[in-house]
């Protein structure tokens, strides 16, 4: 069962990560990176399933949450150009 | 470029950080304190919680965030967590051990290095985060005078490349 | 853990390694620098699978945090510093072609002679005296459940020492070069005056 | 233990399709957009259900219940991280002027207001570009205009 898993989500890397190398706007790109980073929080949950050994899940926690933040400061850096700058702070709070 | 107008407000981005914020500080805690029994130590967690601050600083502007984290305060966490980890040497050599000889720091050397470690870690801990966080405060502000103005991102330059 | 369970993680590896070097590729021929960050950012999702696969837990929460995460954003402060397109390249580097070919050749071949991995034979597992002291004196010792946390922070002090200090020493490298003090922006104006002057203060 | 065996067995099962599915489609799909949708598939269902089946899995054939309450956390947490980068992602390619296409290659949201608006008379411009329709337009004729000149450079 945990084979067939693991099995199925190398196989659906390797299509999103041909998205990610052909991917004709960067955005598509992006999507593609941050969808694989989802089938690695999988794959690594999965993986401690096949060797017997589920003690590792926090690697799969701590992906969950670096993702974002990587994906977060591509689009800012896309949009502003610039990492720091308040623009997101525009709307009132 | 587009001028920016009404659509260029991120609610939902803003309220989903503000709530992931304190969770992410929690389980870098949870990766500083817990790396004795499981994966971890005081080099993943000062990563972890200085991504934290530059979560806070991309959405919120860098700005705010260096009210809360002033670059003073940086400039002494940084050399703060180095002399931790040093101190704790000078502490067993004054106790009559080795340099970083940890057991010599309580009457029972088990319970002596389990301190130790718990130290020198969060010595790792604080220098790393500091550090990162003041990486992340050099590079997010681009000096126009370096040399050129950083271009405005063309998309349809983007679609052309190979 | 029978053989052929042995056998199907061998095989993925392998395929993961594969991927590794296709992200690489693909890095290098894009010409679109901002891209090329993205794609690091996939290739670290990779290679932190590929340690989970190897057993090396710690490694692989490390690549997680700093190669998907802080290095990203480190590559892109880099680049608001620069272009984002690849100056387009103007004449052919076969003879650097051959010499990289040559001196990757001449690493593989040098890994030829190292020991397999987890090989049980080998130099670093069949010393009694360092690396066995390591794993079976760790419980009585020190009695930390991680022995990588004890032989990071206890028997290999002074390493981990020097590895802050080095960490310190880049920290200061590049604020000696970029500098903390905050570039003139347009002022903030939610911000309340206090806060308005505690920034100018940090201004000057 | 045969039952969970079997539940969980099913759940992965259903995680599986979702996740085979969704990579399938951010390969076939024709445009951005539906790109997005099929990657949300993986984001929402195939997460739920594969780590559901791990959840199951952990707590009561691997007797872990730190294992389980950690895959929990990490189902809670991507819920909420995942669709808001997809979103993110999304607003920022609308903000970038690419527009929806369907496969013969005219863009769906003329198609379908053509069809809502052509026999009222209203202005289409009107509804497609909300703000300054002008002013973007021509910025995006400039951009484009500059991009082609590029491109000449580059080829020469």
């Amino acid at each position: 069962m945990f084979l067939v898993l693991v099995i199925v989500i190398v196989i659906s890397l390797i299509l999103v990560m041909v998205r990610a190398l052909l991917g004709p706007t960067l955005y598509d790109r992006l999507l593609a990176v941050n969808s694989a980073g989802t089938k690695v929080v999988i794959l690594i949950a999965a993986y401690g399933f096949l060797t017997g050994r589920p003690d590792f899940v926090d690697i799969a926690l701590l992906y969950a949450l670096i993702n974002y933040i990587a994906t977060i400061a591509v689009l800012k850096f896309f949009e502003y150009g610039d990492l720091g700058s308040g623009g997101y702070q525009e709307d009132d709070l | 470029m587009l001028k920016r107008n009404v659509q260029q407000r991120h609610r939902v981005v803003q309220v989903i950080t503000k709530f992931l914020i304190p969770m992410i500080l929690l389980f870098a805690f949870y990766v500083q304190f817990h790396g004795d029994f499981g994966a971890g130590g005081g080099f993943q967690a000062g990563v972890v919680f200085a991504s934290v601050f530059i979560l806070h600083g991309l959405i919120f502007g860098e700005a705010r965030t260096r009210l809360v984290l002033t670059p003073n305060t940086l400039r002494v966490l940084m050399s703060l967590g180095l002399l931790l980890y040093a101190g704790t040497g000078v502490v067993s050599l004054l106790l009559g051990g080795n340099y970083l000889n940890y057991s010599v720091l309580l009457s029972n050397p088990v319970s002596g290095q389990h301190w130790g470690i718990f130290v020198v870690e969060l010595g790792v801990g604080i220098t790393v985060a500091a550090v990162m966080v003041s990486l992340f405060y050099c590079f997010s502000s681009k000096r126009n005078f370096v040399g050129h103005i950083s271009h405005p991102i063309d998309e349809n330059e983007l679609n052309s490349d190979g | 853990m029978n053989v052929d369970a042995i056998v199907i993680e061998n095989i993925i590896v392998m395929v993961l390694l594969t991927l590794l070097i296709v992200v690489a590729v693909g890095i290098i021929m894009l010409n679109d620098l901002l891209t090329a960050v993205i794609l690091s950012g996939l290739y670290s999702l990779l290679s932190a699978t590929v340690f989970v696969a190897m057993d090396a837990v710690d490694v692989a929460l490390t690549e997680a945090a700093v190669g998907a995460g802080i290095s990203t954003i480190i590559l892109l402060g880099t680049l608001s510093f620069t272009k984002r397109i690849q100056k387009p390249q103007e004449h052919n580097n076969y003879v650097a072609l051959v010499i990289v070919c040559i001196t990757g050749g001449a690493l593989i071949y040098g890994t030829l002679d190292l020991p397999s991995y987890g090989d049980p034979n080998s130099p670093a597992n069949s010393n009694p005296q360092l690396a066995q002291h390591y794993l079976t004196e760790s419980k009585k010792e020190i009695d930390i459940p991680n022995v990588v946390t004890s032989v990071l922070a206890s028997y290999r002090g002074y390493d981990t020492l020097g590895e802050t200090a080095v960490v310190f020493t880049a920290g200061i490298g590049v604020l000696s070069l970029l500098g903390l003090r905050r570039r003139r922006r347009k002022e903030d104006p939610l911000l309340t005056e206090k806060q308005q002057r505690k920034q100018q203060n940090e201004d000057n | 233990m045969l039952l969970v065996d079997i539940v969980s067995g099913v759940f992965i099962f259903v995680g599986c399709l979702f996740v085979f599915g969704g990579a399938v489609g951010l390969i076939r799909m024709p445009d951005f957009y539906t790109r997005l949708h099929a990657a949300s598939v993986t984001d929402t269902g195939g997460l739920l259900f594969i780590t559901i089946g791990l959840v199951l899995q952990a707590a009561f054939v691997f007797d872990n219940p730190a294992a389980a309450i950690k895959l929990t956390l990490t189902i809670i947490f991507l819920f909420f991280t995942a669709p808001t980068a997809s979103h993110a992602v999304a607003k920022a390619a609308l903000m970038a002027n690419i527009t929806p296409q369907c496969q013969n290659g005219k863009s769906v949201v003329d198609e379908s207001l053509n069809s809502l608006y052509s026999d009222k008379g209203k202005d289409l411009s009107a509804v497609l570009m909300p703000v300054d329709p002008p002013e973007i337009m021509s910025n995006f004729a400039e951009s484009k205009a500059e991009s082609e000149l590029n491109n000449k450079d580059k080829s020469t």
